[in-house]
């Protein structure tokens, strides 16, 4: 799975993006946020409010409770602000 | 569609003069020109964008002006970066026969492009750093279009 | 306000760039370019105005305008004299701190100038040379703004 | 007074301006008109059929009933078509 943060989510977490496996409990992007969020640091600062936070996958804007596949790509950002 | 996300800055009349095309057809060119405002002591405006999907969301609603009104041309650029007041930091384009046309989808893309557009903003100003919130007032713009 | 009628082609960037200022106020530019269409044949379009009284008419709905908006900035320039298909025939811009006024009064000066300015049009067409009628449609186009 | 014409109305009669004494009996736009018809010619088909004109004196659109004075400036032109 390719990870993308953006905004104060990328800053928190301090980096953009990232590969990482999927464990095999994670299934949905809700699951994968819980995952993230136990890696502690600034994961668990970022992931501490899931209702400040949008997830895309695949570049689409998902609900929390969309499943995930191996090869996806999972964005979590602010809502956006627009231009 | 010419759909830039450039960190340059572009020359509005050269993006006019593409829109006004060579056919005679056009009759009605509405821009929209968006700048860097330096209220509350604004030193600069960074933004941030999801490169691939801010392009497939921004083409997708082109795509539905293009629809709802018989356009000629629509011309959509934005930058990207640090942005000082006074820069220019959106060009809006739209040809069409008949300025209603232009003006509507010109609007209609602007609304959009200001609300939900993928794009993220940090503000710089004497006592620090902060990313913008969503607006509901910008929401309710753009909401006008889905009635 | 700036409003020029003038035989002279115009510059949009030079247009904008003096409707941005240097304040860093504006936020929003909207503007309108007509163009000469070349439809059913036309050769050539002539425009005739009343000097004098086609300025008075005009500045008296700029004022208009930014008394029913709050505007930093309008300019209007005019084409007359015979154009070609495809030429510019007029500008509009309108800059405003927020995009909403800019473009309501940038549409509300088109309609008022494509309707009831002190303009004259003659359309060259190969079976030969006649006046434009007032329409109806683009009187309608004016008339919302009065309700 | 100074007389204005545009569009074909100027064609018609043939020039753009003229400068006219005001005769005694004309004290109203209409008046005007009837006595420029009664020159003939290209007048006469200009006013032909005043339904098709407008007339504006010193540059404010008015009524054919609006009163004229020595000095005033008189346009007469089609309904403006915009630019």
């Amino acid at each position: 799975m390719k990870l993308l943060y953006f905004a104060w989510v990328r800053q928190k977490i301090g980096r953009g993006d990232e590969e990482m496996k999927r464990a095999p409990g994670v299934t949905t992007i809700a699951g994968l946020m819980s995952s993230l969020r136990e890696r502690g640091g600034g994961y668990a600062e970022a992931f501490a409010e899931p209702a400040r936070l949008r997830a895309a996958r695949n570049r689409e804007h998902v609900p929390f409770d969309t499943p995930v596949c191996d090869d996806d790509e999972i964005a979590f950002f602010p809502p956006v602000t627009g231009g | 569609m010419n759909l830039r996300i450039q960190i340059e800055d572009f020359d509005i009349g050269t993006e006019c003069d593409a829109l006004a095309g060579s056919g005679g057809h056009v009759g009605a060119i509405a821009t929209f020109v968006g700048l860097v405002r330096g209220d509350d002591a604004l030193i600069a405006l960074s933004l941030e964008h999801y490169p691939g999907m801010t392009e497939r969301e921004i083409g997708r609603h082109v795509q539905e002006a293009q629809m709802r009104w018989p356009l000629l041309g629509v011309t959509i650029i934005h930058r990207i970066g640090r942005l000082l007041p006074g820069a220019r930091i959106v060009f809006v384009g739209v040809a069409a026969s008949h300025r209603g046309a232009a003006f509507e989808a010109c609007e209609f893309l602007m609304d959009y492009l200001k609300t939900r557009a993928p794009f993220w903003k940090q503000e710089e100003r004497p006592q620090g750093i902060a990313w913008v919130e969503a607006r509901v007032s910008d929401d309710n713009a753009a909401q006008r279009w889905r009635q």
